[in-house]
């Protein structure tokens, strides 16, 4: 039977809350994994947390207008309203949040909507490398969302639904019904588009500490730069596991969810450690070139 | 070598030519023929390159000794140019057209010394200093310890030893005592 | 595809843009920047992404070390000279020391020359590994540093095995240095050597065969030959245009004369060409200490008898010692008037050219993003500029 | 938790010219009360456990932050990390000497910093002018200017001294006696004749933040 509303409000919350942990662990191994590659021991797979609270308890902050204050409102609203309309583990009661009610456009929209909310108020915060993190940010993520939005269209098509939910049926029942193995140039270009979404090497150009220390967030701190790392978890979360849904077969279970997840986030840091990064115009470059040109085939494929 | 050093002399009236070593001489020349004098170097003399351009503040002749270093790569030899200017009035020639670097050293000349270079680019600019108010701290009457007392606090407990007494007496305390 | 644009020569004059108009943005990068190479400033006026006026403004470390020295005695200023320049005390004591015995007329022994090459090798190989993590940083690769530097901390540990210092060593004293090797050093120096090496070996995999390193540092900042002299670049930054300065051939100090080698020269002059000559020349150093090694006398002694040094007066005179150090021309040039004090210390620092005229020049017309590349591919310090 | 009854005048700002005046803060820092009890002894430990150094190299003192905080003495390890914006570090490491100039940034860059902040200065020149005692462009003691929690002696201090600086910081925090942030509102006066004595051309806000 269709649990009540509020029954499944508490169950997003408690979704909500293993993914933002799961989402800062995951953060936290990856630095660790990254150290590793440069020969280092790492900080603790705890770190994330100490940091959320250290900068919760700074005792005073500055702010400068409106806008500023509603930039990272707007970045969780985003994470979070990402998260909720995906089912995270398909088929479970609890952490199917409110795919149902949601599709994949609601989904990309969201995306989107926490970048220009934080673009905003970056720009609030008047400090010159923040506009220019922000006019590099939104140019390189134009940029991405092409070969993105192709991959997501040439899905669309194969599984003739948006809806999420049915997009995860569809691909259940082994690896033969992947994405991945019906689809692959739709997976690869919607990889190389996640490269771009999380920002790390080599398209960390919007927050890069050599040349604009450090973009956007440059202004933000105390308990606004709390928020900010805690959105980071949960969009990181809610971004792998749209990824595990569209393209890998989804997750029925927490451990399964667990492995693809970090296995695809894994993929940042493995590219990140051996790249320099793109300048910005270089990178729209290379987003428009060979990647477009993988989604545009990837459609073809899906359509005939 | 002394094709250039006799060149120099009967052109410009070069003075005291002084082989410090087979690599390195040193020649004196005056103020007004110094600008050209230089750039016959650089065009003819085969002396490219300039290491460095300073200031020597020599108070009991009442003169700042200004210094040039060139280097001629092709014969691999250092040739050090004087030239004398008056203490009292120090205005130079400037010679930021000969070299592109040159008007760096003339700014620190001039904030330095208070040598004054004029058509010299940001020559009135401050260099490495921010609001100084003292003398042009490199003339040898400006006592560094007497304004860094006066300035700056210091904390107790510090104290510093004239060397040669110090040590006679941690030494040899029979001869000190 | 960007290597056929490589040659892009900078206006001369400087641009006068109107900062009222509002199409212009102007910035400071640094003091506090972690793309700056050490404690200066540049400041920029940037349209879009492009910047069309640099300004540098140094004197964040000025210490008046050249004041300071006017005040002491000749050896009290040799623990002084060594703080001038932090990445490579040891050239700074070398001319210092170099210049005072000139001055007196004291000839050192044949084993103080070989370690004192010794050791000035050593410091370049450390100072350049420390470059190379700065280049790749500057470009966004934070691997490499995590790396080079680690390295540069086995050259500096084999520094506190021969001297007793991590960074300031105070070894090369006028007279010789202040230290015979001790046992088993120069083992523990071919040791190291194959490490670093071997890490060399990866640090070229991974930076120099980066299509994106490439994409970003090709044609960056192009030095056309003619400035070599126009300007007085010296140094790698010289040698990558294909012009051959290199103090070590010109001058032939120390033992450099007896050594094999040959000055590495470039075509391109862009950063990748500066970065890759720079890396080859960490190879020529390697080889250089191997041949250092094998060639340096074993025994003997190392210095020279001083008279007491609380009463030292240094004969009149004026000379000016210059050595090569990895980024040019380090010079000493020193005054005595037959005093106990110098009259007159001047350091010319390689810098000096690269970070203020060059620099401003190179800057016109570079991206934002590539100013610290910039930077750090001309290899600048600033306390060598200021001292 | 902060306390308002002792919000200080409004600053002069007169290094300013009037016309930029209005785009500066006039507030003068106040003090911030403590959390209470078991709260504040929570955060302190937080707080110890994640220090953002702020990445201004202001002396040779730096060269040694490199060492650190790469693979050899790894920093990260005790939750150290650099940072490259004030406004969201918490550590300032003075490396070396400060000649005027770069005094001047300091006192910038510390007040932009969010409390509680702490002060590592690293070197004898930071103490008591080490070195440079005569010059007459390096300040002497740095804690006439700014509040220092932790002195690290030497020249230049060994990463291995430098970590147990840090570990040194790390113990005061936790113990609740790195207040400097306070210390430094409360003789904020004190501290701004200081430091107008010192920066002949004072051309910047009084407290900028």
């Amino acid at each position: 039977m269709e649990p009540s509303i509020l029954l499944r409000i508490g169950y997003a919350a408690i979704s909500l809350f293993v993914i933002t942990n799961y989402g800062l662990l995951l953060i936290g191994s990856m630095a660790r994994i990254s150290a590793k590659v440069q020969g280092r021991v790492g900080q603790p797979v705890w770190q994330p947390y100490i940091d959320i609270i250290k900068s919760s308890a700074k005792r005073n902050s500055v702010g400068h207008g409106v806008m500023f204050y509603l930039g990272p409102v707007f970045r969780l609203a985003g994470g979070i309203g990402t998260y909720m309309f995906i089912p995270a583990v398909f088929g479970s009661v609890v952490f199917r949040n409110f795919s149902d009610s949601g599709d994949l456009l609601l989904v990309m929209y969201f995306i989107f909507f926490g970048q220009l909310g934080m673009a905003l108020g970056a720009g609030e915060g008047g400090h010159p490398y923040s506009a220019i993190g922000v006019s590099r940010g939104l140019a390189q993520m134009t940029a991405f969302e092409v070969p993105f939005a192709l991959s997501v269209i040439a899905v669309a098509i194969q599984y003739g639904t948006l809806d999420i939910t049915s997009i995860v049926a569809a691909q259940q029942g082994g690896f033969a019904h992947w994405t991945l193995a019906t689809n692959p140039l739709a997976v690869i270009a919607a990889i190389i588009a996640f490269l771009g979404m999380s920002g790390h090497n080599p398209f960390s150009v919007v927050i890069a500490p050599q040349e604009i220390p450090i973009g956007p967030p440059t202004e933000y701190q105390s308990n606004l730069l709390g928020m900010l790392q805690t959105n980071r978890a949960v969009f990181n979360g809610a971004k792998l596991v749209l990824y595990m849904n569209l393209f890998f077969g989804g997750a029925t279970n927490i451990p399964v969810m667990v492995i693809k997840t970090f296995l695809i986030y894994f993929i940042n840091i493995f590219v990140g450690q051996a790249f320099p990064r793109f300048r910005t115009d270089q990178s729209i470059r290379f987003f428009l070139g060979v990647p477009t040109l993988i989604g545009i085939a990837s459609v073809l494929i899906a359509i005939l | 070598m002394n094709t250039t050093a006799s060149a120099l002399a009967e052109r410009y009236g070069a003075r005291n030519w002084h082989d410090q070593r087979p690599d390195l001489a040193s020649v004196v020349l005056d103020p007004s023929k110094l600008r050209d004098a230089l750039a016959w170097l650089r065009d003819f003399g085969g002396y490219k390159h300039l290491s460095f351009a300073t200031a020597i503040d020599n108070i009991e002749r009442g003169a700042f000794t200004l210094t040039y270093t060139l280097r001629n790569h092709e014969k691999g030899h250092n040739l050090i140019v004087h030239c004398d200017i008056d203490r009292g009035h120090p205005v130079m020639e400037s010679i930021h057209l000969l070299w592109e670097q040159a008007w760096t050293y003339q700014r620190e000349m001039r904030e330095w010394f208070g040598i004054d270079f004029p058509g010299s680019p940001r020559v009135e600019e401050e260099f490495v200093l921010e609001g100084w108010e003292g003398p042009p701290m490199m003339r040898r009457d400006f006592d560094s310890l007497e304004y860094s007392n006066a300035t700056y606090a210091e904390r107790p407990g510090r104290e510093t030893h004239d060397p040669a007494s110090y040590m006679k007496e941690k030494l040899y305390p029979e001869v000190a005592g | 595809m960007k290597r056929e644009k490589a040659h892009i020569i900078p206006p001369a004059e400087r641009a006068s843009p109107d900062l009222s108009s509002g199409k212009y943005l102007v910035m400071w990068q640094g003091p506090q920047h972690p793309g700056i190479t050490g404690n200066m400033s540049l400041r920029l006026i940037a349209e879009g992404d492009t910047v069309v006026d640099c300004e540098t403004h140094v004197g964040y470390l000025h210490r008046g070390f050249e004041k300071l020295m006017e005040r002491r005695l000749w050896m009290q200023n040799f623990p002084l000279v060594c703080r001038i320049a932090v990445p490579e005390p040891d050239f700074n004591e070398y001319c210092y020391a170099a210049a005072i015995e000139e001055l007196a007329g004291i000839q050192i022994p044949e084993k103080a020359v070989w370690l004192r090459t010794l050791s000035l090798e050593m410091m370049r190989l450390a100072s350049f590994l420390m470059w190379i993590g700065g280049q790749a940083g500057a470009f966004g690769h934070g691997t490499i540093i995590q790396w080079s530097v680690t390295m540069r901390d086995y050259v500096l540990d084999l520094f506190e095995e021969l001297t007793g210092g991590r960074i300031y060593h105070m070894y090369i004293i006028p007279g010789g240095v202040r230290s015979d090797v001790p046992k088993g050093f120069l083992q523990h120096v071919l040791e190291v050597l194959k490490v670093v090496e071997k890490n060399l070996d990866d640090i070229e995999l991974v930076m120099f065969h980066n299509a994106i390193f490439k994409l970003r540092a090709e044609g960056l900042g192009y030095i056309p030959k003619e400035w070599i002299d126009q300007y007085g670049i010296t140094g790698p930054n010289a040698r990558a245009a294909g012009v051959a300065r290199d103090l070590r051939k010109d001058w032939g100090y120390l033992a450099y004369p007896k050594l094999d080698f040959e000055i590495i020269l470039g075509t391109k002059s862009d950063a990748y060409e500066r970065s890759r000559l720079r890396l080859l020349e960490m190879y020529q150093c390697i080889n250089l200490l191997r041949q250092i090694i094998d060639a340096m006398p074993k025994e003997g002694s190392f210095k020279e008898k001083l008279p007491n040094p609380l009463h030292w007066k240094i004969p009149a005179g004026e000379t000016y010692v210059a050595a090569e150090c990895t980024r040019g021309e380090y010079g000493f040039y020193v005054v005595s008037d037959g005093s106990d004090k110098p009259r007159r210390v001047t350091v010319r620092g390689p810098s000096y050219t690269h970070a203020v005229s060059v620099m401003e020049r190179l800057a016109r017309g570079t991206n934002i993003a590539d100013i610290a590349g910039l930077m750090v591919s001309l290899h600048t310090y600033p306390p060598e500029i200021e001292r | 938790m902060s306390d308002k009854k002792n919000t200080p005048a409004p600053l002069a700002n007169e290094g300013l010219p009037p016309e930029e005046r209005g785009f500066f803060c006039d507030a003068a820092p106040r003090e911030y009360a403590p959390a209470q009890g078991v709260l504040e002894d929570f955060y302190n430990w937080a707080r110890s456990q994640s220090l953002w150094v702020l990445g201004f190299g202001t002396g040779c003192g730096a060269i040694e932050l490199r060492p650190l905080m790469t693979s050899r003495f790894d920093m990260y390890r005790y939750g150290i990390q650099p940072r490259p914006t004030p406004r969201q570090s918490s550590v300032f490491v003075i490396g070396g000497y400060a000649s005027v100039k770069t005094l001047k940034r300091i006192v910038r860059s510390y007040e932009q910093m969010m409390g509680p902040k702490f002060v590592v200065a690293l070197g004898s020149c930071t103490i008591n002018g080490g070195m440079y005692w005569d010059s007459y462009n390096t300040i002497k003691r740095i804690d006439q200017y700014i509040p220092v929690d932790v002195y690290i002696a030497g020249c230049m201090p060994r990463p291995e001294a430098l970590l147990s600086g840090f570990l040194e910081l790390k113990k005061i925090i936790r113990e609740g006696k790195a207040e400097g942030q306070n210390e430094y509102a409360r003789n904020f006066d004190w501290y701004k004749a200081n430091q107008k004595n010192v920066i002949k051309d004072w051309n910047m806000p009084d407290y900028n933040w």
